[in-house]
Parts: structure tokens; C-alpha cells; sequence
């Protein structure tokens, strides 16, 4: 094991894959040379010089590349610089990639999809109300497609791998601020399977569902909660789509009570299916209200001093899970 | 481009099983059997079949919602394609995806997208595959005068001209896009002249003139293939129909109209096949009491068919089905 | 009172607001003399030649002159032929028209904007993947965004009225299979606001929360579950954004049992955010775990065969209301 | 066009207060006062000090991310823009914007949108505002050679067309989109040939020559204004500093950078100054010292100034709360 930051695990997965296997392509806006507008794909040009490419600022263009060449059995990993950009290039997730297969009825012949978009996602970069957002919920009611939105090095780089060597479209929710932070990661080759809820600590009076950034704060929450007595669960879903129901149900059966976390605007956030999942198969077990703690519903301001509000906080993960307790 | 007279007698035969196969589709429709909105290519039978004579095997087709026709000639039988109109399980999408959307890929028939403008981008995909893989294989992508003005266009043709991929664009100018004329939504009269902007050749010519389809489409064909890039060739044609079944067609004139069935492909190549006395009218009769055949066999074909049952419906979402939605 | 149908109801409102306000401007694709796809304009472009405009097919080009437009104090209302072109237009809707008040800081000095995006929603007329679906689910994470979803030709006509009205930008979901649904609607000027969920019909044992076209089929089930001696209130939220919880929640707070109904695919589906939030205010009400009778999670399929089978049905809520019941 | 010496002296001020306003704002960023991501135009003050000439009061200009510089012109005070880029109460936006949206409505400054390639489409609304409303104004939209190749432009551009909008396109090309050379992301050199797929008039002009700036936008803002209709206007310049602040430029030659320092638009408009005779040395240096001064303010202003507090950041989400989300 080895310490990495989330950007290496991403950039080692991806020059692994390429390795792998001949047929994996990766393209983006500065992605090449340059190394990608936070530098995750740097270095990999100079790899695989054929098979990393810039391409001009055409987001449809990108995803257009991305169908079409998925379609014909190759893998293909665009990026999009932000995440934001998920309405420019929605069609292709909402009516294309996801839907082709089952429009043309052609299960599993030859017509795979195997497409990896890397978005990456988040506040704290002060880049103001179109560059801060955490998109996921946008993508939730899309059958056929897949979503990735790991927290840890470990993740990342295993659920990278797991991606790319599937065969359906996937968006790869990577977090802008998460880039830098590091954790342990294997020398050898591994995957980390999609709907494989991790338990990221074992706690038994309360569950705290959290993605991304949210899970790290909700750790250090926990670590301070621990110190009060109070023992906190926290559960990461690692993927939205398809998502591990079970796992969920089962802590929250276990402790009772459970605090959902994402950073996205709490009205229609991605976790409102994780919430009513619960109230649908653990309802008799909850003995509080479930409470959501997410972002507020405004856009994200410029401004750091209304930015560091906008964003939750340790805090008010601790506050939340102190109102579950009663 | 010399075309043989063997090979004008199978695009001749070619023109009629897509005539044959639409007027059919158009009588089902009305009588109310086939389901969905359903938009049909009669009188643009030519580009149909001078396009298909100059793709090679290998090559990827991407097809609008008005060329299903096209579709027979590139490998689906016309079996499956009625069936697949009817919504049988029989369908060449298994009645998953119906006019709109009905498809071949092994053949490289990529059917169409409902969304207009999308097929534009996604061609390059194609086409980027066959130029890594090194097919020798084009990716040619089909669209409309209305379609043309997506924004996806725009950035599929810069792509596909920087990447210099092996991708033609052929625009069918048939006059309208549902109510609102060409001449309406753009105010250039040539989409082709687009081209200029990406730096690839653009060409228009005569969607009627089976000949002529010929001419532009192998040499833009030949072009992709030996590395010469992108390209846009516009044909101007005439849909005889309406939109789609059913569409009163109030935005155009009976002269209009009239004028166009003058122009009738069909039409034009018999008179090129009598003139240059490849067949007779006799012969004609023949080949065109053969195409009704086989649209007659499709149909029944369909007829017969089974239409899907319930747990078909739950495959073909995910590559391999893990038991979570 | 007259009898009309809901295409009626809109074309009305769109034409009195037209002749109260000389800046409303209607425009899409054949929305002109055509009358729209589905013949919902018919008419308009006679009484209003100025004021009614056909585009070519550019949905981004009639969503950019529909921001613009508001944004200089027009009352802007475009068509999309299909809800499922939201995809095309995502952009628009998600990082323009709901965040330029936002972030240009300008609340309420002139910075208006009156936008109103008719888009027909469903599944019913064998329209195959890409244009048959329910939309709003991609919507519900979007601050700033209102969005409406009626049901009934009172409901489409008042509500249509009061967002044309409004300064904020509303996206306007119809119901391609009410069109032709008949429903009385006053003569005299009237409009319904949002945030008015209607208890369409009034009941003790189960609460049913459906939207559109599943309004219609949950009155039909509860007037057969009447004869069995079951007494279902179906309430309909009219607007999922805003939201009127207090409606919602009463009611479930009265009948102790809730049912959400409705057609898109039933993960990430917008109820999902209704069903939550139901959970957070009425846990202890609740005597049975809330259930979800929505649209299976994948695409919509082209035969008349399957469709029939996707869409949710009269009995499917019937089942699902006696499930609840225990 | 003739520019009068008073006007070419106004030019020259407001030139030297973008550039001075630039340079501080990169100074505050690199030392860490400013947050954010920041886009600077130093380098490109010919194109926008020029197009300003052109417009009058009650047209609407959409600016691009490294155009906060001319906001000063339109009418943001310095002392307001440089506020909204520290994130403070007093800014143009309440601290809520920051550099990329930073806007004055009242005055026509739209700002940017952080979208590339939507502004293209939003500014049809505002032609068509004008138009409809009979104002005489026109609505013109600035954007990079990057953004260019986006497809909403391309249905924009096209609208306008079809709708003969008061709308103005400037492409300007500056070499560069973050990495990628304008010579990379399209094969034509002049992105102003894409007008004529629009059948509109596009020219292309040096951007770093403040009276050819002049020249081409009076022309092209003057066909608008008399119902001519859009056209496409493309300024060549170049950025003398990084993509944003921070961006090492690894992507570029120390020669190419020198090359075009000597084209430098302020120094090509003081020869211009001095082979006229307008003013001396010594008067320039005035002029840059005022517009320093007034930079200093800006700062001063921008420093002493609150950051917004709680509250604010609830507001300007509807048009009226109305208590709920
Ligand atoms: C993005 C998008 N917008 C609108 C439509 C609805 N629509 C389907 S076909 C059509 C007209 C297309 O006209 P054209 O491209 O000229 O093809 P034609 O029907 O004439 O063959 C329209 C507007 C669509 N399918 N996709
Ligand atoms: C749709 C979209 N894609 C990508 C970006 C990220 N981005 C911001 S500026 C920029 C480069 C723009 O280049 P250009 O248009 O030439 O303007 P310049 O920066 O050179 O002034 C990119 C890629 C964005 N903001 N929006
Ligand atoms: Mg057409
Ligand atoms: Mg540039």
C-alpha cells in the first residue's frame, strides 16, 4: 500500500486501463499537454501520444465522440471540464448512451457502450454559481446509465478501473476539492465494483449516509461526536447508480436513525431516493425523522465569505446528527 | 462515375422496393395498424439508392427518421422492418424501437436518433473507429434541412474536419422541415456552403438524379477513404408525403407539389433506362411486380408475427443484467 | 362554467395573456400557422401575427431568445415539440435563466425574467424512447426554477395564466394524453397560483399523490376502491417547485398512508423528493411505509404491446393502494 | 471612420485603464487577496476600447471572461468591479458574481456567461428585445476563438440571420483556448468565414489596431442599427498573460509571446499619438498617471468595503421570495 492523493489513483487508473487494454481513448478540453485544467491526466499524453486527445471546446462534440466510438466496441473516456457542463451535453446521457441499447434491442451483441464521462464536481473553489456545482441529481432518473461518485484514493482508482472495463455508459463523478487529499492504495491491480455501499465506520447510534467531500466531514464529525459518547455510522454509497439498497436499509435498521449528506442543493438532491429507499424499507425501524443536511437551495455564490455558508460544514453535519438524537 | 447497366437495373429495383415498401407503410398506417408517428421517403427513393451504391461493406450509415426505406437496401430484410413497424417481436429491434428507430449495426446500418442533431456528433465516433482500426471503412451520417440547424452539427462538422475523419455529412434539402420551408430557416439557399466554414468541400446537387447522387456521393466517399477527410454533399429533393402520416400538409400548394411529382426519381430513371435501352417496359413491369412481392411477403411476415411478451421488455437496458436497477 | 379540453384551456390562456400584455411572444418549431405539433397554438398566430413566431429547429437557439428576451422584461413563452428535448436545452434551464438573477445580484431591480417553457410530457401514442417521457424528475435539483405539472383543463389554464404573469422563469410540463381531456373552466379571468397542491378528491384511508395523466387514473381507482368501501383522498401538487408541503403532509397526517403515482421511471423519480419530505414531517403518522407506483426503470418501448405494459396503470395503483392498506 | 485627436485621446485613457486595472487585479491575485479563478485581457485593450467607441447608449454588450475590462467603460466604476472581485458588499453584484459575471443591465454590461457559447444564443433575446421595441439599439456578443466552435453559437447565429436580429457577433481570436491553439481547434484561419453559412457578412481585423477595431465595429454596429441585419466581426489579437492567472503556459513559445509584445495595442496607438501630434510624452505619462490614480481608488474602495453578510445570500433567488424554494 502506498499513499496517493485522488488525483494519482485517477491518473494511475487511467494509465493502467490504456496499458490494458489498446482500445482506450481519452479526450477532453486540455487534457492532453497540458495535463487536464486540474491535472489529472498529466503526463499520459506523452504515454499514449495516439490516444489522449484535445479536442476544441464542443462538449457535444465530445460526448457525440464518445456514443459513437462506444458504440463500435471501443472505450471511451471523455471528460468535461466541470461538471456544470452536464447541461450542455445532457442529450447524450439522457436520450443516447443510455438508451440505445434498448432502443435497438440488441442485448448483448457486438453493440456494446462502453463510456466512462469524468465530470468533476464541487464548491470551494470560489468559481462562482456555473463552476461550484455537484450535478448528480440531474442524472438520477436515467435508466441505463451508471453513477460513480467515490470519496477515497482507493475508490477512485478502483471504481475507475471497474468502469472502463464495463460495458455501459457511466458518468464518473470525480470532487475538484477531493484532488489533493490522499489515502492508502494497493501496488496491485484491483477493482472496486459499482452498488457496493462501503461502511467507512462502523457506529451503532446513528447512520450517516454522505458522498464525496461530505464523507470526510462526516468522518471528522463522527471522530468529534465519539469523544461526547455518541457512536456515528457512515456509509458511503460510492455509486447513485445502480445503488446498494441493502447495505443502507441494514444500517439504518442497525442504529435507527440516519442524517443524509451531499453538497448539492437539499431540494430534489440525489439522496432524496436514497431517503425514501429507507422510509420504504426500514420505515419501522426509524425512530427519528430522517434529516437531510445538504446545500441550500440558491446557487453558489462568488463571494468566499456567502461560498464557505453555501457549503456544509462539519458543523452542521454535527448539528444534524445531534437533532436526530433528540 | 460510370454506372453499368446491370447496376442501373438494380437501383432501378432498388428505388421501387423503398417506394413499394413506404406506399405500403403509408396504407397500413391509415388503416390504422401500424402504430407511433411514422414519416415516410417516398420521392426521395433516388439519394436513398445512389447513396447506398456507393457505400462499400464495412461502412457505418447513420439514417434519419425519413430513410428506414433505406435500410432494406443495407442488409435489413424487409421482414424484419415491417415487423418491426408493427411492433412485432420479430422486428429487427425486437419492436423496441419501431420506425424511428430500427437498425442494423452489424450491417452498419445505425438507424436514425430522434433527436435531431445528436446522429451529427456521434458520427465521428464511428468514423474515428474506423480510422484507428485502419477499416479502410467511412462513416456516413444523413440528415435534414431542418436538422441542419442544430448546434450539434456545427460542432460534429468542426470535429469531424479536425480530427480529419473519414465522415460525410449528406444533407437531404427535401424542401421542408415539417411546416416551416428551407427557405424559412436558413437564409442561405445551399447548406452546403456551410462547409466552407470547417474548411472541408461542400457540394450541392440533384436528390432526383439518381446519376447524380452517384457522382457526389463517390467522390466524397472516395475522398474519406484515402484520408482526404470530411465532407458535406446536399441534395435537393421533395418529400411527396406529409411530415408524418397524417399531416394535412396546409404550408404547401398543390402546384408545388405538381411540380415535384414531375420530378418524380422514378420516374427520371426510367426515362434514362429507355433511352438508353437497358430495359423495356415490359421488363419494367417485372422488376416492379417483384418488389411488390416481397413487400407483400414482409408484410405477412409481420402479419404473423408474435408481438413481444412482458419479460422481454426488461433486457438490453444494461450489458449483462446484475439484478439492481 | 364551460365544458373544454386541456388543449383548449391553453390556447385560451395563452391568447388572453397575449391580448392583456402586448410583450408576451409565443414561438418553436410550428408553433406558428401550423398550430403546434399537437395543434395546441391553433389559431394564435392569426390573432397575433407579430407576436407568434415559427424558429427553425434550434432548441438552444429558443431557449437563448427566450432568456434574452425575459432578461429585457418580454414575457418570453417558447415550446419545445417533446419534453424529452429538455436534455437539448438542459443548459438553459440549469445554469441560465434560474442563476442570472442570482449571481448578477439584482433582486427585483428590472432584472426580470418572464420565461414560460411549454413542454408536453408522456408516454401513450407508441412514440418509442426519445419521445414519450415524463421530464420533470431532471429538473427538481435546479434553484430558481419553478415548474409546473397540471392536470386538468381549470388547472392547465389558471396555472398557465398565473406563470405568464410571474417574473421568474417556470417550465410548463403538459401532458401530451390530456390534451383532448375535457374538465369544466370558468368564463370570467381566474388564475391558480403555484405551491396550491389540490385535494382533487377528499378521503379517510389513503392519500394519493399523482400528477397528470395519473391524476386522472387515481380518481378512476378510487372511485372503484369507493365501492369496496375504501376511501382514498387524491391529492395533486400541481407544482413540484415550489412545493406545497403543508397540503401534502396534512393530508398524509389524516389518512396515516400515502401512495406516490407517477409515470417516469421510478428510481430518481421526482416523487421522490415528495415521498422524503413526507417522511421528515409525518414519520410518526405514517402507519404503513409509503409506496411508489411509477414507471419501470427503463426506457419506454416502442410496441403498443410493451408500452401498454410500462405505463402505469388503473390497477397497477389499485394494487398498490391495497398494499398500503396491508 | 474618422476618429477625432479629442476621441483618440479618450482611447487612449480608456486603454491604459483596462491595462492598469488588469495588472493590478493579477498583482491582488498573485498575492493572494483575490479568490477565484481570474481571466485577464491585458494584451487585448485595442479591441475593446475600440468597440466601445462604437456602441451607444441603450445597446446591449455581452462580454466574454476576460472582458471585466471593458465594463469600466460601459459604466461599472472601477471602484465596483474591483469590489466584486475581492467578493465584497459594494461590488457591481453584491459579492455574488465576481469577476466572470460581473454586469450592469442598466447600462447594457450583460457580463459574461460562464457557459461558453450560450451568451451567442441569449443575445438574440436582447436584439429581439430592441427590434420589437424599436429602440434603435443593437445587442452585440464578444466571445473567443474557443467558444466559437460551440454549437449553441452556430444556432444562434443563424437565428439572427433568419430573424434579421440588431445583432452583432465579434469572434476574437487570441490564439488561444486555454491550451489549445485557435490553429488546432478549427482548420480555417478565419473564423469570420463562417458567416457566410449564415448567408451574413463576416470580416476579419487586426484587434490590436484600435481604428480598425473602429472601422469594422462602426460598420458592422451601423448595418445592425438600420435594420441590415447580423454580422460576424473577428478581431486578431493576442493574450500576453496565461489562460487564468496561475496558468504557467507551457503550451506556448517565449518567441511567440515576444513577437506579438511589440504589437502591443497601447504602444501602437502612443505612435499613433505621436506621428499625429495629438499629445507628447510627457502628456501620456499624464494620462496613464490618472487612470493609475483611479485604479488605486478602485482598490482602496474594494479593500475597505464588507464582505456581504448571511442574510444577502438568501435574496435574489425569484423575483419575489415567496417563502419557499
Ligand atoms: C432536437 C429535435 N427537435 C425537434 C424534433 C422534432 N422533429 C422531428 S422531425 C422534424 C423535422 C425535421 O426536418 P428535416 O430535418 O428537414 O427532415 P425531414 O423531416 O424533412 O426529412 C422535427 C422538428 C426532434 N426530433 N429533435
Ligand atoms: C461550455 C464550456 N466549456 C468549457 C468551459 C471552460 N473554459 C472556460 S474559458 C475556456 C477557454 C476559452 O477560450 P476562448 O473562447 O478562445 O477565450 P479566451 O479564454 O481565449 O479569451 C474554457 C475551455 C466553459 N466555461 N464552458
Ligand atoms: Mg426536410
Ligand atoms: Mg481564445
Amino acid at each position: 500500500m502506498r499513499e496517493i492523493t485522488v488525483a494519482q489513483a485517477i491518473n494511475e487508473a487511467l494509465a493502467e486501463e490504456m496499458a490494458l487494454n489498446p482500445e482506450v481513448y481519452i479526450f477532453g478540453e486540455d487534457v492532453g499537454d497540458f495535463g487536464g485544467c486540474f491535472g489529472v491526466t498529466a503526463g499520459l499524453k506523452k504515454k499514449f501520444p495516439d490516444r489522449v486527445m484535445d479536442t476544441p471546446i464542443s462538449e457535444t462534440g465530445i460526448m457525440g465522440l464518445a456514443a459513437g466510438g462506444a458504440y463500435m466496441g471501443l472505450k471511451m473516456v471523455p471528460e468535461i471540464m466541470f461538471s456544470d457542463f452536464v447541461g450542455v451535453a445532457m442529450d447524450y446521457l439522457f436520450n443516447q448512451v443510455s438508451k440505445s441499447r434498448y432502443m435497438g434491442g440488441m442485448q448483448p451483441k457486438g453493440d456494446v457502450c462502453g463510456l466512462v464521462l469524468r465530470a468533476p464536481n464541487g464548491a470551494g473553489l470560489t468559481a462562482a454559481a456555473q463552476h461550484s456545482q455537484c450535478t448528480e441529481a440531474l442524472l438520477m432518473n436515467i435508466p441505463g446509465l451508471k453513477i460513480a461518485i467515490p470519496s477515497t484514493p482507493y475508490d477512485y482508482k478502483g471504481m475507475l478501473k471497474y468502469a472502463i472495463r464495463g460495458n455501459d455508459p457511466v458518468v464518473f463523478f470525480e470532487h475538484k476539492m477531493l484532488y489533493g487529499v490522499k489515502g492508502s492504495v494497493p501496488d496491485e491491480d484491483y477493482v472496486v465494483p459499482f452498488s457496493s455501499a462501503d461502511i467507512k465506520l462502523e457506529g451503532s447510534d446513528v447512520t450517516v449516509i454522505a458522498t464525496q467531500v461530505m464523507v470526510h466531514k462526516a468522518l471528522a464529525a463522527a471522530k468529534k461526536l465519539a469523544e461526547e459518547g455518541i457512536s456515528v455510522e457512515v456509509v458511503d454509497p460510492r455509486s447513485l447508480k445502480p445503488l446498494d439498497t441493502e447495505t443502507i436499509v441494514s444500517s439504518v435498521k442497525k442504529t435507527g436513525r440516519v442524517v443524509l449528506v451531499n453538497e448539492a442543493p437539499v431540494f430534489g438532491n440525489a439522496l432524496a431516493e436514497v431517503g425514501l429507499q429507507i422510509a420504504e424499507h426500514a420505515l419501522h425501524d426509524l425512530k427519528a425523522a430522517p434529516l437531510r443536511v445538504c446545500g441550500p437551495n440558491r446557487p453558489i455564490p462568488f463571494t468566499p465569505a456567502l461560498e464557505k455558508q453555501w457549503i456544509v460544514s462539519e458543523e452542521d453535519i454535527i448539528n444534524g446528527i445531534k437533532k436526530v438524537l433528540g | 462515375m460510370k454506372v453499368s447497366n446491370d447496376d442501373l437495373i438494380k437501383l432501378y429495383g432498388n428505388m421501387w422496393l423503398i417506394r413499394m415498401f413506404e406506399q405500403r407503410a403509408a396504407d397500413l398506417f391509415a388503416k390504422g395498424v401500424l402504430p407511433g408517428f411514422i414519416h415516410l421517403g417516398v420521392g426521395q427513393e433516388a439519394f436513398m439508392a445512389g447513396t447506398h451504391y456507393s457505400i462499400k461493406p464495412g461502412d457505418s450509415i447513420g439514417t434519419s427518421h425519413r430513410e428506414h426505406g433505406l435500410l432494406l437496401l443495407l442488409g435489413i430484410t424487409p421482414g424484419a422492418l415491417m415487423a418491426e413497424l408493427y411492433g412485432k417481436a420479430t422486428g429487427s429491434n425486437k419492436g423496441k424501437g419501431g420506425s424511428m428507430h430500427a437498425c442494423l449495426p452489424e450491417k452498419g446500418a445505425l438507424g436514425c436518433n430522434g433527436i435531431l442533431g445528436s446522429a451529427q456528433t456521434i458520427i465521428n465516433g464511428y468514423g474515428f473507429a474506423h480510422k484507428v482500426r485502419k477499416t479502410g471503412n467511412i462513416a456516413v451520417t444523413i440528415f435534414g434541412d431542418g436538422a441542419a440547424n442544430r448546434g450539434d452539427v456545427h460542432e460534429g462538422m468542426n470535429l469531424a474536419s479536425v480530427m480529419n475523419l473519414p465522415v460525410v455529412f449528406i444533407i437531404v434539402d427535401n424542401g421542408y422541415g415539417i411546416s416551416m420551408s428551407s427557405k424559412n430557416s436558413s437564409v442561405v439557399t445551399d447548406l452546403s456552403a456551410r462547409a466552407a466554414g470547417y474548411g472541408m468541400p461542400g457540394v450541392t446537387a440533384d436528390g432526383n438524379d439518381v446519376l447524380a447522387v452517384i457522382e457526389a456521393t463517390s467522390e466524397a466517399f472516395k475522398r474519406a477513404r484515402e484520408g482526404g477527410g470530411p465532407s458535406v454533399v446536399e441534395f435537393k429533393t421533395y418529400r411527396h408525403r406529409g411530415h408524418f402520416e397524417g399531416d394535412p400538409t396546409p404550408y404547401r400548394s398543390k402546384e408545388e407539389l405538381e411540380m415535384w411529382m414531375k420530378k418524380d426519381p422514378i420516374l427520371r430513371l426510367e426515362k434514362i433506362l429507355l433511352d438508353r435501352n437497358v430495359i423495356n417496359e415490359k421488363q419494367m413491369k417485372d422488376i416492379k411486380a417483384e418488389q411488390l412481392a416481397i413487400v407483400d411477403d414482409a408484410q405477412k411476415f409481420a402479419e404473423v408475427s408474435p408481438y413481444p411478451e412482458g419479460p422481454e421488455g426488461y433486457g438490453d437496458v444494461f450489458y449483462k443484467y446484475e439484478g439492481r436497477d
